[in-house]
């Protein structure tokens, strides 16, 4: 996509709340690849890399 | 040398009182830490104080001077209008002291020491604040520079505060001028030209460059063009202030354009050309910041400086000098501070010039949008087709939504007309959440209001008008 | 029974030229469907002719009249105010004359054949117009009915068009009222009552429920209330007319309230309890639809009624009889018609009240989010606060956000006070982006404007207000 936020360096499609969650969970959001429309990110995407991002963390139980 | 020097101490030291220092100062108190402000004039900064809010209260006076003109023809006559200058002035003071009280009382609910004085810094952990009568120092944990700016002087025209004032006695004036002459037609000198016409006075505005309001689109400043050569406001683009000599009642000033110069009397003269960051004399280099080329202090997107326990916020820091961009950023620094995730991070902050008719914009014009490489539509919508402002008589403007073409993602707004002060807002909101032309167009409008131009503006975009007619896709 | 009848033929009719009928019209028109459009009367409809034009345009000039009497204290005097109700009456109609002669040259270059008379179905393909001087048959394969709605009438006191009128009269007086009598407290009752008052009138607003504009949020109505009372209007709630009797200049009503009863005397009254729908004398049932118990016409989502080549929109159908909801149905209606999968699919549909100060709603309040098994938050936040409130001295007011208190989810947007109806339109978008209350309080919003006042309402429901102490939560 010629408009998507990784190929241009543009700022990536994502509300100001998905923003913050990104900040919250210190993933950050210009790496993540949105699965909104136009490419945007949603907070399941953000809350989804954090995950991932995380692998050490102890499984929750 | 100061004897007996008290020192306090603080969590976090604030440094200015205005939008950005008042604001950080609630939110950083809030969030539990101790807080002290310094301030060495009047809480509320320049723009509650000299700036945005009186600046409005002025405007709206003589915009009701000025429609009482206008609704003749519409059947309310008024006899004998007259103007009490005592009165106008009574009610922009009252405007400001409320709005300062309220700050002054949300600062004592919120335990914010409140200091007057002057702060400098002795060292990155130590102020010392003078004040007229004493003098002592506070050492912080971390502190935010929150000094705002204030009016660039012409060296030819220096301010003498009296014939040759900055807006702050523009906005004072106890009687209307016979002529006012501005200097700069930015925003500030166009609002307040306006207001002062429109009270009566001759006003002559000149600007240096080819263009009023340099930096907008030329066709949403149009509509300003007209009403200032309605009102009767001379313009005059490409002047350059040569000479200017002062006699007891007046200014007479050179002034020269492509084709020659020109002579002009006038009794005050208001120079608006810019304002300079207020980062001297504050002893930065003592706290180890160090300036950019314009004076202003870099930050990153948590407002710290490069000593990471400073923050600076507000006019002093780089990019738009706008309140709002000040209380933003003093949330995001005080909640950095307390440890938060926050960060400056905005997709656009909107700007509104209180001219006749208002402006508003917020994110890219075409040619922005083009130069970061998007192929824009543009989608325009003239009020004259709009219900509400045929009702409010008040029909030249136009609403212009600018997106994406591929996408339809919608990248900036752009409103010359009535209340594009209140009518921004929801451009704001629809670049902040990645909303599309369909997005707007499927949106339902209020009928009859304003803001349905800038649904209609998206279904321009969108090639399917309703009320107007379409034309051929260029 | 008519003699040499002609017989046109259309891809699509539609009957009514109102903002739901021409919206249609010139949407299937854009879409390539040939379009007769029949109107027995006016195009645009009630709303452009005598309903929402002509009565902003009345609102504004008596705001006008009645902002004079505000300002003298802050500076603007007049020695004497006059009006002339012939140049009122005179620019209430060039408003209107505007808007529909603008709507007419949209129809004429979207090539849509207007045709004036009266439709009445003869069958589900059929319709026969009469107009005063001739009649003729239109043939169809598609038709959309857009007939909107007339007032309704008390039985007790019969509209005779002078003395006891609708609102259609009650915009055109041509000489300011002594004594108006309102009947009915809901949105034109309290618009008309207002603007009459502020030209001068007595008036008196009769209620028949215990509250003015029942169904509103009694806190939202509390400022219009004090105005009122400000105004001198005078307001009985609980009151029934019980008997009336029209002398030669006057009408005699007798209204009794809980607590007795009481003689009024008016030289003129509105009646305004209501609207029923168009759906009567047009031969429906030939066409093979029935009515709701309420005399609307069931329509699904593509504004199709049980008869699916038959359309209906606007105020013919269930809902808010409001304009926007009638165009928004109209563009479905002519798209659904035309192929595209277009349905009538909103998240909110915008109200707004001129009154003074203005109301503006859209979507739940707090008791509507409960009843559907949200757990509400509200964040209020007073004008009286707001900068740019204060400027315009418009500061009695509020803006009230309703949210998800789990996710944040924005539910509703309510404000009363100046300008309500421009700011409505980022609740509606806020709505239909599916905004939260964080999206909302981090979009920076401009300062000073009125819209600032969402924002801070937002912060108010985070628990971090800015502009306000916070309160003990509840
Ligand atoms: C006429 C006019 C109209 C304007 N209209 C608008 C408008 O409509 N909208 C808008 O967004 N912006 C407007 N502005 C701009 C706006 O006023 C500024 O952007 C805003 O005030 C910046 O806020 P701030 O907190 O950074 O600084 P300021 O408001 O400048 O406050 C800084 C404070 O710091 C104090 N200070 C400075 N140095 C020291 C020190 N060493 N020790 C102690 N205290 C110190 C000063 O006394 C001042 O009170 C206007 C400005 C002017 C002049
Ligand atoms: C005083 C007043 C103020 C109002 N203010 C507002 C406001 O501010 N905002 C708002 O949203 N709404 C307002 N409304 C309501 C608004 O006017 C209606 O919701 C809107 O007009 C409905 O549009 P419509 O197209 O359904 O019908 P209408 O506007 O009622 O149009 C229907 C048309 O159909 C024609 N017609 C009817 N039967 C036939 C037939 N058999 N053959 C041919 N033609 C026929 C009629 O002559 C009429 O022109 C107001 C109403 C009034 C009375």
């Amino acid at each position: 996509r010629p408009h998507s936020s990784s190929a241009t360096g543009r700022r990536a499609l994502a509300t100001p709340a998905v923003r913050k969650l990104a900040r919250d969970l210190g993933v950050d959001i210009q790496g993540i690849r949105g699965s909104g429309p136009n490419g945007r990110v949603m907070a399941e995407d953000v809350r989804q890399a954090a995950t991932a991002r995380t692998p050490a963390a102890p499984p929750a139980a | 040398m100061v004897v007996g020097e008290f020192t306090e101490s603080a969590d976090v030291l604030i440094i200015g009182g205005g939008p950005g220092g008042y604001v950080a100062a609630i939110r950083a108190a809030e969030l539990g830490q101790s807080v002290v402000l310094v301030e060495r004039d009047a809480i509320g900064g320049v723009c509650l104080n000299v700036g945005c809010i009186p600046s409005k209260a002025l405007i709206s006076v003589a915009d009701q001077a000025h429609q009482a003109h206008l609704w003749a023809e519409r059947g309310v006559m008024y006899q004998g209008l007259s103007l009490d200058v005592d009165r106008i002035q009574a009610f922009r003071q009252q405007t400001v002291d409320r709005l300062t009280q309220g700050v002054r009382t949300l600062l004592e609910g919120h335990q914010v020491r409140v200091i007057e004085g002057e702060a400098r810094f002795l060292g990155p952990h130590l102020v010392r604040v003078v004040s007229t009568y004493e003098s002592q120092k506070i050492q912080f944990e971390k502190a935010i520079i929150a000094t705002g700016s204030r009016p660039r002087a012409l060296a030819g025209l220096p301010f003498d505060g009296v014939r040759v004032v900055s807006s702050t006695e523009a906005l004072a004036f106890s009687e209307v001028p016979e002529h006012l002459v501005v200097v700069g037609g930015g925003y500030i000198g166009l609002e307040l030209g306006t207001a002062w016409r429109k009270l009566g006075s001759q006003v002559t505005i000149l600007e240096a460059t080819p263009h009023l309001l340099p930096g907008f689109d030329r066709e949403l400043v149009r509509p300003i063009e007209r009403r200032l050569a309605q009102l009767g406001v001379r313009v005059m683009t490409n002047a350059r202030v040569e000479t200017a000599r002062s006699t007891d009642d007046n200014v007479v000033l050179t002034v020269t354009r492509n084709d020659g110069s020109e002579v002009l009397e006038a009794d005050r003269v208001l120079v608006t050309v810019g304002r300079v960051p207020n980062t001297d004399g504050l002893g930065l280099s003592e706290a180890g910041i160090t300036l950019d080329g314009g004076g202003f202090i870099p930050v990153n997107e948590r407002m710290a400086t490069k000593v990471p326990h400073l923050y600076a916020i507000g006019d002093v820091t780089p990019g738009p000098m706008l309140a709002h961009k000040a209380s933003h950023q003093g949330l995001v620094a005080a909640e950095a501070i307390a440890g938060l995730a926050s960060a400056f991070d905005v997709t656009a902050i909107p700007s509104v010039i209180f001219t006749d008719p208002e402006i508003a914009s917020v994110g890219l014009t075409a040619d922005e949008a083009k130069s970061q490489g998007y192929d824009p539509v543009v989608g325009r919508f003239p009020l004259a087709a709009n219900g509400r402002a045929l009702t409010l008589q008040e029909t030249d403007g136009q609403a212009v939504v600018i997106a994406d073409r591929e996408t339809g993602l919608l990248l900036g707004f752009h409103w010359v007309g009535s209340q594009a002060s209140s009518v921004i807002a929801e451009g704001t909101l629809a670049l902040e959440m990645g909303a599309t032309l369909e997005d707007l167009a499927l949106t339902v409008h209020a009928h009859p209001t304003l803001s349905e131009a800038w649904m209609e503006a998206a279904m321009v975009a969108l090639d399917r008008p309703v009320h107007v007619l379409r034309r051929p896709r260029s």
